[in-house]
């Protein structure tokens, strides 16, 4: 039951309860801005593979997941993380390697798909992609796709115009729906029940949570119901869409948290240093991984230091003039 | 007196030219963040910045280094998601006034971009981020401006995987494929500025920069190019230079050590 | 230039620049909440004729334009106004009397038409309707829609799903996009350049406004750039979807203005008394519309009481204890 | 002892009855709204209300007149949009779990709807409002309840035209047009209860109320209708009225005056 009552656990329960070998998943935020970290290290440290991940630019959590394994099958736009890792190391060397399956979509078909999930279409048009090679190559073959009911027999498909040429356009592409098993977001706030507040920009957060037949809210804040009913315009997720509310505070941590936290240019660095060595990559999950029990030994082993280093200003939102290259 | 500046200081201000007054611009981070920043100090007060993720008109107190940097939620117009971003794109009265700065690993003759592997799609050699925004961008408005370095690797007859599209194969192919008119109209190099002609949809040579020539171009460029139309850019002006380093990258984030 | 420039001007001037005869137009609100009420006596006092409304459920303003004769072709959802009127009563009017061209959708439906126009995509795609009389029965004729390139050719169109059963939908509804020439909306907060704060629902207020050629707004307060930039996650629309700013509080009576004041139910009985005899109809118009200069005036002619009777309590944002039958 | 209610309580009991616990509640206004507050407040705590205009889980500390009423949008869980509205229940996740309360000028024998006109549809002798969103519900939603006066004129063989779909011609036509089960599975009248044939689509009568016989409900229906299943309703209870009475509508502004 999705409705009013309450949906507070524990996120190892949640992870344990909700993502399962070979679900089809999402995460929220983008690049390096309010991935659900704990969500994603929790996954990684309880082995969950097989995954089916939906992407659009989910770069930290996404390297972190290829990185450890958990992901056999990726539909995604784009596997970069900004300065620290144009092109996410790990998702490259995963493609390179031929050790998962992938299919490429832009970020706003990711987007659109998400969106006709939670619609509740079959699938949305848009103008994008006329003539490139997203259309033609695909990266899950027809034999593949017709052999597993959870994925569409077609990538995409190009759609006459059934009015003429109304609004300009002959023809469309019409991208297929997404309905994840299972998406995971972090939020600044949420209550009990699951009403999620996002403070800056939700990204494709709503869309994949309203196309998510489970979702898993991890929050900064868990606050009292009447605190959100205050100002229900500001409320994005109403707790009908959610199964799961852990509270975990620094959450997104490495990512940036607005109002709360900045993303840690130098953790992000010292990944993606990590993530070209093999060794170094194995040192570094375990000990930042498989080396602690949850998220909060987590930030022991990041140290207080960097958490005051990234602290956010109250009125930037974010940490003024943090060293970042 | 001659005036010096390093290469990535001209293709910012090459860049920043093509920007005109009331533009709304679609922003990458790096050197297109600050060619849409230069702009706005210089020569378009009232251009707009925003970013795939929904932000805007941010105000960029602090240069942001991802189009999610927490930087570009601060101060914004209005802060919103993925898909009203691209639909303010897609969107032809808000679209047509949309100019967009974009980056490729490969071009070819007709502006194509390939943002997504080097070799096999399906076992690559380089694998690189692939679309993010890019396709939808070159899809969508009428002006795009690309950054390249200018390297026979990089300008290519045939694009390993096509990611976004240009003029396709030229002479209006990009229309009959259900395209607008739109996708790379110029391409802005350390090495000098290309355009794309009306008719073919092929890319010509449009200017060279103070030092370079168009036998030097040509040398670096993988395809056959025409260089008939080449003059000089006119050099960055002392103005422009002292906005840009002053007022845009004071501590040169973006801009590197000086020349 | 819908730019960053300041686009205040009297409401007189922006009805009179932007709303010309046989313009294509759709206005804000739901039934009788925030409809552009100032806007809509404005061009009513104007006498602009051969408007086409585009409107899912814009009761007040809807019988108002109606009832003056401005609205030649009407495409709608729904023409009721709540308890003081369950049908529109001009609305039942003009069409049993053949005085309009009109063509019914659903709620929806238009609402998906105007997404789609701000979307910038022909269509979109729902399950609603299949099986209906609105899939085949047009309100417009198929030759009418065909010499009128500003309506589209086909009222709406049946589409197989090019994946399948996907989504478990194997046709869908694709309704046709709109883009008018001008919205016209009245919001809670504007800046002199056209962002805009809506307080409380929406509505189909953003659509509508992203999908026309220009906007119009009138807000209750307009406050400086820096209020709104305060909070841009609170702003639905940035400046340059704006054509023109107004300044009029109260604009929106005698609809309610969610945080400012309540719907007048004795203003809109009064109303549909009014609406029933010709006589008393233009008795009414020509007190309160043709009889005043402007808003400031009508409000005058409306008088003090009532508006200290709908005035909104501050916790609640309505009228509390208001009488309303 | 006998217990005395009038026909608008017994006709709010029957529907309020109908709404399940964890029940997502689509209401208009009225007698509906009634329903579903009574349905909260008695045999459905868990139940969450919602209004087609965008407000999820209300307070509602003043009855609503209007689904615009800003009375909906105090105290909400969150205040969309239309499109947001009508998503949550074209969405199989969250609208399988939506029951529906709507109304009609005239229903058929397969619950189909009339909202829209009678007579001619380009020249009608009466206009009603329209469809608003009761063809979208209709079209996704697995439950709804119709209100309906018990009038012949009512319950017609035919309508005069078809706003929201229920099984329309009965046999499985609905899910053959391309809809998904759903659409009115129960009507609540001022005289009884009908509910649809599972295989023929088509409306039987299932409760007639205390002092209602099922001749008495032929002689106000339209049409032929199988009344071998109905037996007599359970009564509104002392507590059901009680609750309805002093919690839901104190000022009787919905019930109106009281019997």
């Amino acid at each position: 039951m999705n409705n009013d009552t309450d949906k507070t656990m524990p996120l190892a329960e949640a992870v344990t309860r909700f993502v399962k070998t070979g679900a089809h998943i999402s995460i929220g935020g983008f690049t390096l801005n309010r991935n659900p970290m704990a969500a994603v290290y929790e996954i990684i440290r309880q082995k969950i593979t097989d995954l089916h991940l939906y992407a659009h630019s989910n770069g930290t959590g996404l390297d972190e997941l290829v990185g450890a394994g958990c992901i056999s099958k990726l539909e995604i736009a784009y596997g970069g993380n900004g300065k620290a890792a144009p092109t996410c190391i790990r998702f490259a060397r995963a493609i390179q390697n031929n050790e998962i399956q992938f299919e490429d979509y832009s970020n706003y078909m990711m987007s659109l798909r998400f969106m006709a999930g939670a619609m509740g279409v079959p699938f949305l048009p848009t103008l994008s992609g006329l003539g490139s090679d997203m259309l033609t190559t695909w990266g899950f073959s027809e034999s593949m796709r017709r052999s597993d009911p959870k994925i569409v027999d077609r990538k995409l498909a190009v759609v006459d115009n059934p009015f003429g040429n109304w609004g300009g356009a002959k023809k469309v592409v019409a991208v297929p729906a997404i309905n994840p098993d299972v998406t995971i977001i972090h939020v600044q706030q949420a209550d009990p029940m699951g009403t999620c507040r996002i403070q800056g920009l939700t990204f494709a957060d709503v869309e994949q949570a309203k196309a998510s037949r489970h979702v898993i809210v991890t929050c900064e804040q868990l606050v009292e119901k009447g605190v959100l009913r205050e100002n229900p315009d500001m409320n994005q997720i109403p707790f009908i869409h959610v199964s799961a509310v852990c509270h975990v505070p620094f959450g997104g941590y490495p990512t940036a948290v607005y109002g709360h936290y900045d993303y840690d240019a130098q953790y992000l660095k010292q990944f993606a240093a990590a993530a070209r060595d093999e060794n170094a990559f194995t040192a570094y999950q375990d000990r930042f991984i498989f080396g602690v029990d949850n998220h909060g030994q987590f930030l022991k082993q990041v140290g207080k230091d960097r958490l005051e280093a990234v602290a956010a200003d109250p009125r930037t939102g974010y940490s003024v003039n943090m060293k970042r290259d | 007196m001659k005036i010096s500046y390093t290469p990535k200081e001209i293709m910012t201000i090459m860049a920043a030219r093509e920007i005109k007054n009331g533009d709304i611009v679609f922003s990458g981070t790096g050197i297109s963040m600050l060619a849409a920043m230069a702009a706005k100090k210089i020569n378009a007060p009232d251009s707009v910045i925003f970013f795939e993720t929904g932000a805007m008109d941010s105000l960029l107190e602090e240069i942001p280094f991802a189009v999610a940097d927490p930087r570009i939620m601060y101060w914004a117009a209005a802060n919103s998601s993925l898909t009203d971003a691209f639909a303010t794109m897609q969107n032809r009265i808000t679209g047509d006034r949309v100019i967009a700065i974009l980056g490729a690993a490969q071009i070819d003759p007709y502006g194509n971009l390939n943002t997504t592997c080097i070799g096999d799609y399906y076992s690559p050699d380089v694998r690189f981020s692939g679309s993010g925004g890019g396709c939808d961008v070159a899809s969508f408005v009428p002006r795009c401006i690309a950054f390249m370095q200018h390297e026979k690797r990089k300008f290519v007859k045939k694009l390993d995987y096509l990611t976004s599209p240009g003029q396709l194969t030229g002479n209006g192919s990009r229309e009959a494929a259900g395209l607008r008119p739109g996708g790379v109209s110029v391409v802005v190099t350390n090495l000098g500025v290309m355009r794309f002609d009306a008719h073919t949809g092929r890319m010509y040579l449009d200017r060279c920069y103070p030092g370079t020539t168009p036998d030097m171009i040509l040398e670096h460029t993988g395809f056959a190019m025409d260089v008939s139309r080449a003059v000089q850019a006119d050099p960055p002006t002392d103005s422009e230079l002292k906005i840009l380093r002053e007022n845009c990258d004071p501590q040169r984030l973006i801009l590197g050590p000086a020349g």
